[in-house]
């Protein structure tokens, strides 16, 4: 394991240089707001402070992008004929992107990286990105990565995990890729004998402060249908607004729909994030609708994440425990209350939702 | 605010044992500061639940659309005119319900007071006039008066319009509140600068639609957004598409809009979008003289026809 | 290089049939612009494909042909939405694009030597007919078939120049009906699916397979005909429709439970869609 | 909205009175001529960035 130490004093010029080589993405501050977004030539990512509103999400899989364009010119002999966007020229970066949202990108890969059919858009974005992770000294009150999967320290899909140490940041670098990103910024100093000391003491601590939890242990043994007919689901549902925060907030939720437009004689195919919560996810050409009440959306939501993807990979849930759909719920439903009232059913009749 | 908290359970309790009701709408704890959850109160057992202060800003009219069921409400002043505003649309049938009238001293604006601190705030506390905001290295009392909802703030009906039953006496109503000096500030701006204001307030819209969606005139059982034949709106990040939604929204609302604030408050993005339902409700003020969900016998200016209807702008 | 799944293959409309009296039923035959797309759109009864229409998007439509069929793919179409509306204002020689094959199919393998009972109803008929054409021209391979299908009028069904062939022929039992019609020259059934399923349709054992396509409205009164007369749910396979988007698994709009109607799907036993949310 | 004025205009013509039609037709023209082409709610992104 290669440490590196990186002075804050040549971080901009790190930056600057990898620049040359990298999109560079980052948190980046958007009014009231930090977002995960691409940073302007020259800018810094905002490292300090919680994690970011949106999630690193959009750096492999924006929220809309063209898959296809053609033409509509009757004149034109390739008419109608699709042609593949080519892929960004140069790599992408996501500095600063934080355990839980890297994570996230293996979770969601199970979908797009299945055995037989793969989605070359998420496929080539995710393989020309390099994450460079913040481990996270703060986690916030709604965080509870530690029992989803992952941690403030984890290094599961980064390239290299960066260690804030006041004055530097301590990187560890996990993979060729970081490495190589290592080397575009010209950061090579040696780092301290007790890198991997600080490393492991920082986890401790920051893992000690991770307060929230999520139960899940009985979740796969649940029988699906079960869970399914359960009885809280009207008292889960019921303040629900369905709007799409949850899932759009969410860095593992991946649902999207294709649609195409045309200006003048020029048209595209493109795909935008879509979200279970809107009744027109599921609405048939006849009017029927699988999912048209509220409740059922709602659970849909809920048992995908906990039971369905569970179920499925025998892999964990498909969430990461970054509490983003629990700050930003309109109305506070809040998904360990939810994965509580799951993983107990049958076990503890009595629990109740509040 | 315990007072409130108990009177309403007091209330919940009685209609639900007289069986007047048999439904309860009203808010519980919620999980994180700064947050209740709207609920559904159908058993006794249950009425413990219920709780108020300054952090029941979601508009419970919007969980009356279609019910059919008997429901006792509790209803600020806002929450009063667009139950009033469902019962001339009939959304809700007036026999329905019980109201339950909630004299309001307005809404706590969690955005704001997240922006002012310092870190993650862990406990929010209301002590009388004051908000006693704790985190984990810090304390900071504000004035309630300050710490208020923008909508809260320039509200004239904090008390209810229509009610069967009050919670607690009426408070007085604010007065000498200038309502639009934000609308009036972008009516002075020229076409230019109106875009470019449009174009930086709705910029970080992500469409997950909670404005629309917590909005209690939004009821429409096929938004205008979700239609395919015709598509009236593309779907994706563009600007144009998004500037279109957010416009066409608040049209869909001009003259019914009662500024209870829910769709601001309800945004993750932090949008004011206020401040277009507000244009449309100062026209609608200035226009017709009127105020949406105050009286239940008049329909909205822009469904009835009157032939002293303003048209100067027809050339 | 990895394919991309989302790219259609480039065809041109070769024909169009109006099949139905009220003019919503088309049946589209597509000939592959790049005649090596042929062999690479190999199919099975029972899978469907993505129709794209450059400016307008993609619907996912059965495959209506069989892969015994050379030379052509063909597909039909109700008129109900956005895509298939803009489908049928296309005219003979308009390119557009097929993406597919998709899904599953009918278990042919486990249909090997079996009885085969088919049940379709209304515009639901088209994989049925890829069925049906796929076991006639394998006729060896299967035992009895039985054919029960049913649309609202003689003038709604789908393909009658070739159910009038069928019907003249005595290697598949044809139990064609409607739901009532004033026609006095009409020498078929008369009677809802359900109904006619529960007078012609053979006794159940375990080598008959009954394959059962049609609106939920059909489908849910012939289930308890089907239990009624013994046939077990392992021997019901059923085709499913949901939205579909990506029609790969990706997109997620068309879930059942952890299945994708699109991938894992659309053909399921009734034994696999009892342990599964009816959400479909 | 931040669209100018003399882009929109509202006239109430009686299917009767065609010269008004003609007339109010002209002076639209003109005056949104006058503005110039309307760029703003072009979309600008439709192609690959």
């Amino acid at each position: 394991m290669t440490y590196i130490l990186i002075d804050k004093t040549q971080w901009a010029q790190g930056l600057a240089a990898a620049e040359k080589a990298y999109r560079l993405f980052g948190p980046v501050r958007q009014g009231a707001m930090v977002n995960f977004a691409a940073l302007a030539p020259g800018q810094a990512p905002e490292l300090d402070g919680l994690n970011t509103r949106l999630s690193a999400r959009s750096v492999v899989y924006p929220q809309s992008e063209i898959l296809f364009e053609y033409s509509v010119d009757p004149k034109d002999p390739a008419a109608n004929i699709l042609k593949e966007t080519p892929p960004p020229a140069k790599p992408a970066a996501a500095v600063g992107i934080r355990p839980c949202d890297a994570y996230s990108f293996l979770l969601v890969r199970r979908n797009f990286d299945a055995p037989d059919v793969k989605d070359v858009y998420w496929l080539r974005n995710y393989e020309a990105t390099v994450f460079v992770g913040l481990a996270c000294d703060q986690p916030g009150s709604t965080c509870f990565c530690t029992s989803a999967g992952c941690g403030p320290y984890s290094e599961q899909g980064l390239d290299v995990l960066l260690k804030d140490t006041g004055d530097a940041y301590l990187a560890k670098v996990l993979t060729d890729k970081g490495a190589a990103f290592m080397a575009a910024a010209g950061w090579s100093k040696d780092a301290p004998a007790d890198s991997e000391a600080q490393f492991t003491q920082g986890r401790q601590a920051a893992e000690a402060r991770i307060a929230s939890t999520v139960e899940t242990d009985r979740l796969a043994e649940i029988p699906q249908m079960v869970l399914y007919e359960a009885d809280f689901w009207d008292e889960v549902a019921f303040s629900c607004i369905n709007c799409g925060t949850c899932t759009y907030l969410c860095p593992t939720c991946w649902c999207f729909d294709i649609q195409d437009e045309v200006h003048g004689q020029h048209g595209i195919r493109e795909r935008n994030w879509d979200s279970c919560m809107f009744p027109l996810f599921t609405l048939h050409g006849s009017g029927h609708n699988p999912r048209g009440q509220k409740v059922q959306r709602v659970r849909q939501r809920f048992m995908h994440k906990l039971k369905y993807y569970v179920d499925k990979y025998g892999n964990g849930i498909q969430c990461v425990g970054c509490g983003r759909c629990i700050q930003y719920c309109p109305v506070n439903i809040d998904i360990r209350q939810v994965c509580r009232l799951m993983n107990r059913f049958g076990q503890d009749a009595s629990c109740k939702v509040a | 605010m315990q007072a409130y908290t108990e009177k309403m359970r007091e209330i919940a309790r009685r209609l639900l044992k007289e069986c007047r009701v048999e439904t309860v709408i009203g808010f519980r704890k919620g999980s994180m500061p700064m947050m209740n959850e709207p609920c559904l109160v159908k058993s006794i057992d249950d009425v413990d639940q219920l709780v108020w202060d300054g952090n029941c800003g979601i508009n419970l009219a919007n969980y009356l659309t279609n019910r059919t069921d008997q429901i006792a409400v509790f209803a600020k002043g806002c929450d009063s005119r667009n139950i009033v505003t469902h019962i001339i649309e009939n959304k809700i049938k007036r026999e329905q319900l019980v109201i339950i009238g909630v004299p309001c001293k307005g809404m706590i604006d969690k955005r704001r007071i997240r922006s002012m601190a310092p870190g993650e705030i862990t406990e929010v506390v209301e002590d009388g006039e004051n908000v006693r905001v704790k985190g984990e290295n810090f304390e900071n009392t504000y004035p309630r008066k300050e710490v208020l909802q923008a909508n809260c703030a320039v509200c004239l009906h904090r008390n209810p319009v229509v009610y069967d039953e009050l919670v607690a006496d009426l408070v007085p109503e604010q007065q000498d509140v200038d309502r639009y000096e934000d609308v009036r500030a972008i009516e002075a701006m020229g076409p230019e600068a109106k875009w470019e204001f449009f174009e930086a307030l709705l910029a970080p819209c992500i469409r997950c639609y909670a404005c629309r969606n917590a909005c209690p005139l939004c009821y429409c059982p096929t938004c205008f957004v979700d239609e395919s034949m015709p598509q009236w709106v593309g779907k994706s990040q563009n600007p144009v598409d998004v500037r279109t939604f957010h416009f066409l929204r608040a049209y869909h609302c001009a003259g019914r809009c009662t500024d209870c604030g829910a769709c601001e408050r309800a945004c993750p993005m932090g949008i004011n979008m206020r401040v277009f339902t507000k244009k449309l409700e100062k026209e609608a003020f200035e226009q017709w003289g009127w105020e949406a969900g105050l009286v239940l016998d008049q329909r909205p200016p822009l469904d009835t026809y009157r032939p002293d209807d303003p048209q100067d702008f027809i050339k | 290089m990895q394919p991309n799944p989302y790219l259609p293959y480039p065809v041109r409309i070769d024909d169009i049939i109006v099949e139905t009296e009220d003019k919503n039923l088309k049946t589209f035959k597509f000939t592959f612009i790049d005649p090596a797309d042929e062999e690479k759109f190999a199919y099975h009864p029972g899978q469907f494909a993505e129709l794209s229409i450059a400016g307008k998007g993609e619907i996912p439509i059965g495959i209506a042909s069989s892969p015994t069929e050379k030379g052509f793919v063909m597909f039909t179409v109700n008129k109900v939405g956005l895509v298939s509306t803009a489908l049928h204002n296309m005219k003979v020689g308009d390119v557009m694009g097929i993406r597919g094959p998709l899904g599953n199919w009918y278990p042919w393998e486990r249909l090997e030597g079996k009885n085969v009972v088919i049940i379709g109803g209304g515009f639901a008929f088209t994989t049925l007919r890829s069925s049906i054409v796929y076991m006639l021209a394998n006729r060896e391979r299967f035992g009895e078939i039985h054919v029960i299908y049913g649309a609202r009028t003689p003038g709604m069904l789908l393909y009658r120049e070739e159910l009038a062939a069928w019907e003249a022929r005595d290697d598949i039992h044809m139990h064609i009906t409607v739901d009532g019609t004033d026609d006095p020259n009409w020498k078929y059934n008369v009677g809802f699916v359900p109904t006619i399923t529960d007078q012609k349709a053979p006794e159940a054992d375990e080598n008959t397979y009954a394959i059962v396509c049609g609106p939920p409205i059909m489908i849910k009164f012939t289930q308890p005909v089907l239990d009624a007369r013994g046939y077990g749910h392992d021997n019901i396979i059923m085709s499913l429709e949901n939205r579909m988007k990506c029609g790969i698994g990706m997109c997620s709009h068309c879930n059942v439970g952890q299945h994708f109607v699109c991938k894992d799907g659309p053909v399921f036993t009734l034994a696999q869609l009892n342990r599964m949310p009816r959400e479909y | 909205m931040g669209v100018e004025p003399g882009r929109v205009h509202f006239s109430w013509i009686s299917s009767a009175e065609s010269t008004k039609f003609v007339d109010v037709v002209k002076k639209v023209t003109e005056a949104v001529r006058a503005v110039g082409p309307n760029e703003k709610y072009v979309k600008k992104e439709l192609k690959v960035a």
